[in-house]
């Protein structure tokens, strides 16, 4: 055992945040709201840090490691609001080179299940980034499935709740062309639901350091209000919540690198704590109550300020509302983790 | 203690109840959000409305042109129009909740004869200058200064959260008068016209969009001295004032709207599928948010929570009537705790809406039908201007422990 | 609309709350157990004060007030902490005056729901004070039912959570005499969820007094602990959440009031937030959490010394955790609630 | 990064495994809670079994009698135990966590010789005297006395959760040497064998009951000058190195005995049916409490907190074994989760027995069977010992706030 980053780790994360404080900051992402207003040569640059291809193999263009690099990784890209599709291009990468080299978007979604939404059959579809995307890619339990973009009939959501997230609904994405089974399916949801928690996790992690930098320099009744008990306590709180969720998500995605490919079930290991779908689910719950309570905190912190969309957090915390529902939900995954609690009488 | 109307109580309501039954299909439907000069239009119109039927002022003095009624009835009327989906009071929410009674109580008879019949005919629209970029919590280190030169005050400053700024006829504004005096000592309290000239509206963006919020910069903004409402440099007294209204009865009708938002939220969870990615015995059959116990439990607690809120509403109304208006105590607990029901009502619907939580706006379905999503999320966002506006919760908590509990004050 | 306590409540509170302070101290209290070292003369004169009486008639020796001043007065006992079948004698004083006069004791159970607890038949029956009743009443959807106390073949629970609150289970309670129908079944029902909650209320109002007055006295770091602003908020907070819950229970209490007689679902009445169901369901659910989270306040704030037995907040904290379930739970309580909300649409 | 057993990891966790199969029916079933000299005698049993096959001490240098195995396979040894249901430390608590590792890093050559191999065979038990009744949080206001006297302190003073007081043989005391030096300044550590002359041990009953701890009172109780461990009045400097051993893992094995908690919690709730009350279509129908999503819900959400304090320990413990011991923002970041992870459980199972919470005990069921209901409460209740003791929550937060976020310290 040896939970901890290392220094290729760190430095790993320090590139990848250089890059983006650089060409991705947070002034310059809070303007962008559509394909029109992307800057996708920063997004080539990303890409080209081997961002959406850290698990690939080297023939792929990849930096053959693994999900637990990918997943710190994204928690700087969380941390820094990147914008984009970047869990999609992290699992398309698997598929199409030219996403994973940041040359072309795609989109992910999850099909509907029968009898969600408003309508009795199902839907409607809610997809985000398909004007920039060039294929929108399906997964449901038999398998993946890819559609042209420009297939898809889709009516943006108006006044979207994360203004750099733009969406849309559709009836129907026709997704008839057949890219992977149930297994890359499962593959694409565990991934993407680790994926999708570290950017919460990154995302939790920012929020604190925003309102504790705040709270060391706005003064009020002659302090710094980062001086009043209840202030430091709030940000205690937060920071810890997102010290967890950061671990939770760290040991999720090392849990599915050490997870054989073919167990399906994860049974056949001796320690008894090691589950990642289990891990993978509880890494969502937390990471989403750290991600939007962090977020409310700092605005709290932040007072009338806070309210002002002229401050960012709000842009964190409504980037988080969106996140958690990728791949599951928070309810979803409390319900995953109660599922794989063993029988056990009391003593 | 009675809760149920008295005969003259349940005569009111049904004459309100008639009334907009009545009145209400011909003021049609409000403005698009965002379009002010609309919103203004209709909002003078509903109280022009109102005043003409004897329902502007419920509990101001008939001297001033109010009804003169009991504190009992304002609630009635309140809850009416709540039910029946009126307008609340828009652009005269600081007209005939702050200024309205500040005035009543601290001006001259001058000041009251001018003021106080415009702001209950909808006439004359009042904005806020208390709060300043460096002043939020700390309201009394504003530095909005006012000089005295001759018959007129020379105010120079910025201003901060001035809704409906952009409207607005006047403003209850806070200055310095003397900057020598101690921060709580050398503030005064002045009615400022808004066409004078050096004053800059700015339309202020919140986390909810556009708002109705504005910053205000005041360029030696000349202020004739009969504008002093109270005494120089008692401002901080005349503003105390203001805020035991705002304390007590200022979210009455907001209470009473998020009790029927939660009647909306109950029906859209009952009738929205409710996802289900996993599969299990139960996974493809038709299950809405509402068989969901979690979902459908929270949803009653939080409207316990507000049900409570109302009841808080009218033991605070019965004090505040009973003489010396709302206490710490209650004023305090009102607003702690109605801030967290709203971020916990937020959190609901969050979960209802699940992955349709995407919009600030309805989302379109097909079939021209809609899916009101937006306005749940709105009011989330909004409760972060409950749990920080008019004293942030930790300043309450501040008052509860120190004013109500004894215990020793910050320092 | 008056909803403020007037003078004589003020007074007939502070009658009860003198009787207690003499004859029911909080020291005495915390060593009854059982029926031998109960003080029946003190219980005594708690009836004589009109406790078990207040709501009825003259000629049954009551007061003729309404479950309002009932609900004020048990708010007091439930600050006292006073042990005792209370709102069982309430309600049986509705039958058996001796019960009402403090001369014989009395307990009621709800009866298990089929399908409920351990066993798929239903139960156990958990019978409070089996020691202390000469009568055991059962409330059930058909009525109410009597069973004389010695025929009740009763285990004592051992070690019970609330030591000043004995329990028995039985498998059975042969209640086959019936003292009254559905109607006086639902009425004691509300009436007893009142008064449950309004012991509640007063618990969860006291644990905030307890622990301000301690930490105006204590000492750490140089000053009473009370000048630390995390012992401030949390004690604010508590202070909130008591008077909250006052006020719910309060008007929980006014509204079965004034509810009319026969009118079951209490639908005929024009203002539309008045539900006296739905109110006492709500009061239940602020009333209890208000009590266990105020006691668990209450305790951190004691510190090392809240963890002591000696210390009497931990007698709050159980004694609220067995009267959250007396004749309805907050969950349940909280679906009462949901289930009453209309349907409305959206603007 | 890197969680699955290593091969030799593995090898360990199968011979673990195996030994506790063919051992722990050996050592039979725990006495009764509360009947302290069978505890203490069957503690001891258990540790000299564990001493004898080689797994006293795992992380404790080889030199003193430990195996001297990597912090890895510690963790493997009490994941397995937790697993199996094997006995915890139980008396051996304060010799094993807090005393050993103390001596291990500050005592002389003759005092770790002499006391170290005696711990890890279980022959003397500790105890601990930090706390005092006027001295919690503020431990460095201690006030019980040392006075040099010739070769001997003479103490005298009080002391409070002194944890298995009653079965202990030497104590780890703090004592205040210098009255004149600041209050960090003239504390000193002594281990003082418990059979001294002046020592008066009185159980300290808790809110969960009976208990295993004690108040102590010291009445001019000699103590040899050799029992000083580090420096005359550098003792809260050595109390510092003891609470980085106590920060850090002390609870490890309470977690996984926790983490099991929630599967027994889990199997009670799909046993039990569930309370309905009101009449509704589904009145009637046997629903565990397992079936009502809210709380089983709940049980995953307990359930994902212990696993991730189970990932924050795999954390601290490597960031311990690099050096430096655990870090204040991990140990103060796991004690506080925890400590809210275990309320949060107790919460749960309040909903889960709901009215069959009514006892700290098992309930006695018809037919011999019993309810686990007291289990779960006990938890409950032993949260507050988690959130009060070892620095509350509240002292949690002071640090994180302070010694990592660089907020201003408390004034």
């Amino acid at each position: 055992m040896h939970f901890d980053l290392d220094e290729d780790a760190l430095a790993l994360q320090a590139t990848v945040r250089d890059l983006c404080a650089g060409r991705l900051p947070l002034e310059a992402t809070r303007d962008w709201t559509d394909a029109a207003t992307f800057d996708r040569a920063a997004w080539r640059a990303l890409a080209e840090l081997g961002t959406f291809t850290l698990t690939q193999p080297e023939e792929r263009g990849g930096l053959e490691l693994g999900v637990a690099e990918a997943g710190l990784v994204f928690q700087v890209l969380g941390a820094e609001l990147v914008p984009g599709p970047l869990v999609a291009a992290a699992l398309v990468a698997d598929v199409d080179e030219r996403v994973g080299a940041g040359e072309a978007f795609a989109t992910v979604v999850t099909r509907p299940p029968a009898g969600s939404g408003p309508a009795r059959a199902g839907g409607p579809w809610v997809v985000p980034h398909l004007d920039l995307a060039a294929d929108v890619y399906v997964v449901d339990d038999e398998g993946v499935w890819k559609a042209a973009a420009g297939a898809v009939e889709g009516t943006p959501v108006p006044n979207p709740l994360d203004p750099t997230t733009p969406m849309w609904l559709a009836g129907e994405v026709p997704a008839d062309e057949r890219v992977g089974g149930p297994e890359l399916a499962r593959a694409w949801r565990l991934r993407g639901s680790v994926l999708a928690s570290a950017l919460l996790a990154g995302n939790a992690g920012r929020t604190v350091e925003l309102a504790t930098a705040y709270a060391k320099q706005r003064e009020q009744f002659g302090r710094v209000i980062g001086g009043f008990q209840a202030v430091k306590h709030l940000l205690a709180e937060a920071f810890t919540r997102a010290e967890v969720a950061s671990v939770a998500v760290d040991a999720a995605a090392v849990a599915l690198d050490e997870a054989a490919a073919g167990d399906e079930d994860f049974a056949s290991y001796d320690d008894p704590t090691f589950n990642p779908v289990r891990a993978i689910a509880g890494a969502r719950v937390l990471a989403a109550r750290a991600a939007s309570q962090n977020a409310k905190t700092a605005i709290q912190v932040h007072g009338g300020m806070g309210f002002t969309w002229e401050t960012p957090i709000h842009l964190f915390l409504k980037r988080a509302w969106v996140l958690q529902n990728a791949f599951t939900t928070p309810e979803e995954a409390a319900d995953t983790v109660a599922h794989s609690l063993s029988e056990r009488k009391a003593a | 203690m009675r809760l149920r109307d008295s005969e003259s109580d349940a005569r009111f309501r049904k004459e309100v109840r008639a009334w907009l039954a009545e009145n209400l299909p011909v003021l049609g439907q409000p403005p698009a959000y965002g379009d002010w000069p609309a919103k203004k239009a209709y909002d003078q119109r509903w109280q022009k409305m109102l005043f003409d039927a004897g329902y502007a002022g419920i509990d101001w003095p008939t001297a001033y042109g109010g009804r003169g009624a009991t504190a009992s009835e304002q609630l009635i009327f309140l809850a009416e129009c709540a039910a029946a989906g009126a307008p609340d009071l828009g652009v005269h929410f600081v007209g005939q909740l702050h200024a309205g009674p500040t005035l009543i109580a601290e001006a001259t008879d001058e000041q009251r004869a001018f003021h106080l019949p415009r702001i209950l005919r909808g006439e004359s629209i009042w904005c806020q200058g208390f709060s300043e970029p460096g002043a939020g919590s700390d309201l009394a280190s504003l530095r909005t200064r006012a000089v005295r030169d001759g018959d007129h005050y020379v105010v120079t400053g910025s201003k901060i959260w001035t809704s409906y700024g952009f409207a607005a006829d006047y403003c209850e504004l806070l200055v310095r008068t003397d900057p020598e005096a101690g921060k709580h000592r050398g503030i005064s309290w002045l009615i400022m016209p808004m066409d004078s000239p050096g004053i800059d509206v700015r339309p202020l963006r919140t986390i909810q969009g556009e708002s109705e919020f504005a910053e205000m910069f005041l360029d030696e903004v000349r202020i004739p001295v009969e504008n002093l409402v109270g005494k120089e440099n008692d401002g901080w007294r005349v503003a105390m004032v203001t805020f035991s209204f705002e304390r007590g009865t200022a979210l009455v009708r907001e209470l009473l709207t998020a009790m029927t938002m939660v009647d909306e939220l109950a029906t859209l969870a009952r009738s929205l599928g409710h996802g289900q990615y996993h599969s299990g015995p139960k996974a493809g059959q038709r299950r809405t948010a509402w068989d969901d116990d979690a979902i459908r439990r929270e949803i009653g607690q939080v409207a316990a929570e507000l049900d409570a809120m109302w009841a808080l509403t009218r033991r605070n109304v019965t004090r505040a009537a009973a003489g010396g208006g709302v206490p710490p105590a209650g004023g305090s607990a009102f607003k702690l705790t109605y801030s967290e029901a709203i971020h916990h009502f937020g959190e609901v619907a969050m979960k209802v809406l699940e992955r349709y939580a995407i919009s600030l706006d309805a989302l379109p379905l097909s079939g021209g039908s809609s899916l009101p999503a937006g306005r749940h999320i709105l009011e989330h966002l909004h409760a972060f201007a409950i749990s920080i506006g008019a004293g942030t919760s930790q300043i309450q908590k501040n008052i509860l422990a120190e004013r109500v509990l004894g215990l020793p004050r910050e320092r």
